[in-house]
């Protein structure tokens, strides 16, 4: 294993242990979709967007009360250090489900009885972490498609690199660190709505970096609040660089 | 999943499994951190290297374990290969018919997969023959005979025991470096004992082990896997519903508790079985 | 090829030319399942389950007149020397459609039109004859359903080894010896609905083990009757294991 | 097939051919043990290491052979590979689209393939180059180009004239084990001419050589495989009905005498083929 | 590359740059298909075959004003030099559309609301060409199933070979040649229906081998008059060979 | 393709669209001759060898290409393996969920690969390591992130652009002809610039580059790929209508014309894509 966080602490990329990696944030940058929005962090650069409320089909899918969610994570063939096969992977249907599972909850379904919601998280590029920035990216693509929401949904990872609990874990630190913790908050209503983890902590590690990833999850919210007054109230202000 | 198109019918029952959750009590009379009988039998498959019934309730399922030659894959060529794959019988349930898996079932596996490859229970570096040429590929085959939920416990139950009851053949490398299968039967080499439990949120009340009728109603699961010394090594929330953070704590103590239960029981059935007793 | 009848004329695990393997059959072990059995044939281990009659999807099936029959015979990944894969196979194709075949001169289709009756027969493991333990067991399972039906039916190979007309092959003869007739009779009706031959027989050779095989039919019938009385009501006596 | 989704239909044309079959008589005016014309064709496809097409009344079927070079499977290491596939196009009749093959298609082919395989009439043995690393492939495709009943006659028959015909490059291995591919052309070696024969039932009734209209009211069919020495080397029921005892003795004998009338021709159309005739 | 074309100008078969292949046509050679035709152009041999108008599976592709046409092109597994994969390859996939589209301008679909038609082109041999062979069968094809048409579909390849345009070329001209360039033509329309491009030609070349193909299409529509002559008023008189 | 189903709404965008085509206009305000604004940036994706992002009016797509080493086929073991593979995402357009691809992503992608095979752009001789055993293949993944009209020059553009900016690891064989990969970083050694025009016909109109409204009404569409050199190098007929022979000739001097001018462009990007500027 190669040594992840040196004498002084800090990571790989530069990063202190509670640090997010630079963050870019879009919305709205698709002319065909209903809604949409751009996710860079740190390598990931994700498009996510929404089409709907929409006809239902196969039509005996339709709920009589609610509208149905649909939703795919993708990973562009050329998104990975190897090419990626075409074929979809039982990785991305299990992604594409929690995904899924994470923004449920925030959305106000009944207000569209009878319909269906599309949501399409698409890897151009990946790094450690894609399923939070996808999660974060998707729930302002259906801000910006004007669906009924609760909540916004922010995501982030934490895990354990070289024995200590870091933030936001990076492609090297998830391959050769001891543990990620994927999680996603929705912060004013404060529900986990996507919680994964792989590798082994101890009940003291797995609180830290539990609460770790819940703070990550609110520096995100406050950017993607940021994106969506950009979007929709045209102000300029400098984006706030998180990891700065 | 049925239940979905009557929504009539969804919300009574929900409303009652909701009323006795309210008194602490559930339809089947369990307590709400009490899980159903477990019965784990092995080597109920000879033809298998390792194999194991376990029922929880009236949920039933047999994994088989086969040890393989193969390749290693080309970006793990010091690893043997590990793959596990559930599948939901027809015979399981009126709503399961043939077909390829779905996200249900691919969700299932992979959970499984990654309790006992996070937990190291197997050392796959240990499976190795010829680095980046020749290593042992253990296949994890789980078929659900019968639904009455928790799956993700009952296979991950299932697929512990039978890895830790597999036998293997030796093999001995040439001093030319030709592999040779031995006749000697030697164990599959394991270390550790990772156990999933699962808990159900309805409404308020957070409750271990649930049954189908209580699934189709709950608002969310989490799972998270345990091992020997009491570490946490993965973790899987399902369903479109949310937990507060004090209740992921919460959850995380159950699996702590109800871990041990069971880890004390395969525990005795593997050493039952290496005493030639097949079920607990 | 191995010696497989040796001087005594006894065969590799013990069996006289015309022994069945030892046989266990039991009814109803399934809770969900409408009807329900389990076989052990040899080395052979397999459930049948019936659901049904139940609705019929996609709908353009329905027969107006009769129920549809569905059968699906499958092999679980462990249950065979080498691991199988577990993608359906042709083999496994053929087999569904011999067992449908073979169990639906027995049903009385025509007491309930519109309607689906599915049959699912799960290869825990296998050994030779796998196919008639699986028609045997499925029949049991229909019984146990109540779906009506004009008799039972019972299923048995012989085949020839070693120059010999046997009974019931177990896996090393169906490999390595000369012939393989898999049979299924309605012992009442007096009627063969499973017939399947490979391998070189004489026209003698082919009237002997033809015959043979319904004589195993015959004792597996038995078997059939003792099971589900067993289960029905209630008595203990001990089963006749044929191969004694 | 179509038929079935008008059982008035179905039932008046069932009626009709019953009342024939009751005098003995078929709706083409044939016997009960009468089979329709037969015409078979040789080297029908050049690029083809075989090939034949052949017609049975309207049924027409053409198939070609290929020999390739392949690796054998793992549990046969020293035996050729022999693969046969059928396939109806969609040229054949109006119930056939595009489409994988279905289990009526897969049944037909392993049947042809049985007939084949069982009655030994290629060794596959002497087609190994290297054991366990270099054999022959023989690749059986068939392609149903009008469908009127009993396939499996007509492909078994357009496969077997295919393979006693088919020629292939000879080989030889170096001193030093290379396989090299020489130019001179040797035919296939093959030994018997296996023919399948199919008896429909219908009512009390058994007739040789089903028709389509015959197929659509048939209870069952047997088809029996027999080899030149009048032994019996395949066998297959199909369709959801049963034949009595004696039927099956009947149907014995009904495979037998055709088999030997089929089995002539074939002969004759090989002969033929040798001396440069492509037709009977 | 070998040498294609030798010091007399004649093709590896003996050919002229504006010969075409010996051409054999015969309409109506399926009993169950509602029309047919069979062609041989080189060595070339294929069926093509017309169902329709049919009913429309599945519903909803229905057209309330015209009948929709369904194409496969489909090479046997014993058509090419080495066995071809049954599995349907992407290069069959597009000519089974370039094909359709070749076809669609000739067909008066407006006559047939409501319904299908389906063209199936079976390739039994395939030599180069295939495709505008196909083509040119489909056509008397759908001549022969009594579809109304505007005009009848010839198709025939040229390209450049050793620097040479030429006529319809073989399998080793279109494997080891330049440049191939498939085109249809309706003849009595003038309109130009399949056209594709292969392989490097200058603007002169690209007028010369496109006039020389229009050219052989117009040889092929005199060949498949006289085809469906013969099938429809019987007459007798020998066909003219191409080629000779 | 959805206007395939609302005919009087089909119908009269179609009246609208000729009417204005009778004067010479469009739609969009531009003359028959001219192209939407196409943009292009090189260096979107840092983990692929070369990658291109082009925007052609409202149409945008994405171009990654990977360079790896594999195994040549067996029927051209002296040529590098060349893969183009388009995909429509859904996020593209309304009508496009995910699936396998439809026969116009097929085409699409069989288009642009011509283009780029047939000019000769890569000589895929010069990328053999090993003949018959070891190959660079050059992966060209094309995603389609929103869709209005035009696509194979869009993907086809972006496709030659991440080419001609391709860089790859060096190799040396050493001395026994073993294979090493070397960190030196060199350009994917690339010849001409391929580009392929597509002209619509509608009613009697010729019109350069169509929207996805003009599509959807077009009776024909033909593309024409040129290279450097004023030559053809490929081309493609699609839709259900024909052209007469002079169109035929008219739209080949479109795609010279409007070829010329879209090389001049990609030739910027691509000088500048060397001196370190990512987009035009």
């Amino acid at each position: 294993m190669t040594n992840l966080i040196d004498s002084a602490g800090l990571r790989n990329d530069g990063r202190k242990f509670n640090e997010l990696r630079p963050i870019k944030l879009e919305v709205g940058i698709l002319k065909n979709a209903d809604g949409s929005a751009y996710i860079e962090m740190g390598k990931n650069k994700i498009i996510a967007a929404v089409y709907g409320p929409k006809e239902v089909h196969p039509r005996h899918l339709v709920r009589p009360d609610r509208a149905i969610v649909k939703c795919r994570y993708h990973m562009a063939s050329f998104s990975t250090d190897t090419r990626k096969n075409p074929a979809p992977s039982r990785r991305e249907t299990e992604i594409s489900k929690i995904i899924r599972q994470s923004l449920e909850p925030a959305l106000i379904l009944e207000d569209y009885p009878r319909t269906a919601i599309h949501i399409w998280v698409e890897v151009l590029q990946s790094d450690g972490g894609s399923r939070c920035a996808g999660v974060t990216a998707a729930s302002l693509a259906l801000a910006d498609a004007g669906i009924n929401m609760r909540d916004i949904v922010a995501s982030c990872a934490a895990g354990k690199v070289d024995g200590k609990v870091v933030l936001d874990l990076d492609n090297i630190e998830d391959m050769e660190g001891e543990t990620d913790m994927p999680v996603a908050l929705m912060p004013n209503i404060g529900e986990v709505t996507l919680f994964q983890m792989d590798g082994i902590v101890s009940p003291a590690e797995f609180k830290e970096a539990f609460e770790l990833a819940l703070s990550g999850c609110q520096d995100l919210y406050k950017l993607q609040k940021q994106a969506l007054f950009t979007k929709y109230f045209g102000t300029d202000k400098p984006q706030v660089q998180e990891g700065e | 999943m049925v239940a979905a198109k009557r929504p009539v019918l969804e919300s009574l029952r929900r409303d009652h499994i909701i009323e006795l959750l309210g008194k602490g009590q559930r339809v089947d009379g369990r307590k709400l951190t009490e899980q159903r009988k477990l019965t784990i039998e092995t080597n109920v498959i000879e033809k298998a290297n390792g194999s194991a019934r376990v029922s929880l309730g009236d949920t039933e399922v047999i994994c088989g374990v086969k040890i393989e030659l193969g390749t290693p894959f080309p970006d793990t060529p010091d690893k043997a290969i590990l793959i596990v794959n559930a599948e939901v019988l027809p015979i399981a349930s009126p709503q399961h018919e043939p077909g390829p898996p779905d996200e249900e079932v691919i969700e299932l596996s992979r959970v499984v997969d990654r309790g006992i490859r996070e937990s190291e229970m197997i050392d796959l570096s240990k499976l190795v023959i010829i680095p980046g040429q020749k290593v042992y590929a253990v296949f994890i085959d789980i078929s659900v005979i019968n639904l009455d939920g928790n799956l993700i416990e009952a296979c991950s139950c299932a697929a512990v025991t039978a890895l830790a009851t597999a036998k293997m053949k030796s093999h001995e490398l040439s001093s030319s470096g030709e592999f040779k299968q031995l006749e000697d039967i030697v164990p599959l080499p394991t270390n550790r004992l990772p156990v999933s439990i699962t808990v159900a949120k309805i409404g308020e009340s957070l409750l271990v082990d649930p049954s189908m009728d209580e699934e189709s109603v709950m608002d969310a699961r989490l799972t998270l896997t345990t091992d020997d010394d009491g570490n946490f090594c993965a973790g899987q929330k399902g369903e479109p519903g949310g937990f507060s953070i004090d209740e992921v704590f919460q959850v995380s103590e159950n699996a702590l508790a109800s871990g041990k239960e069971v880890r004390e029981l395969m525990k005795k059935v593997i050493e039952g079985a290496k005493e030639g007793k097949e079920t607990n």
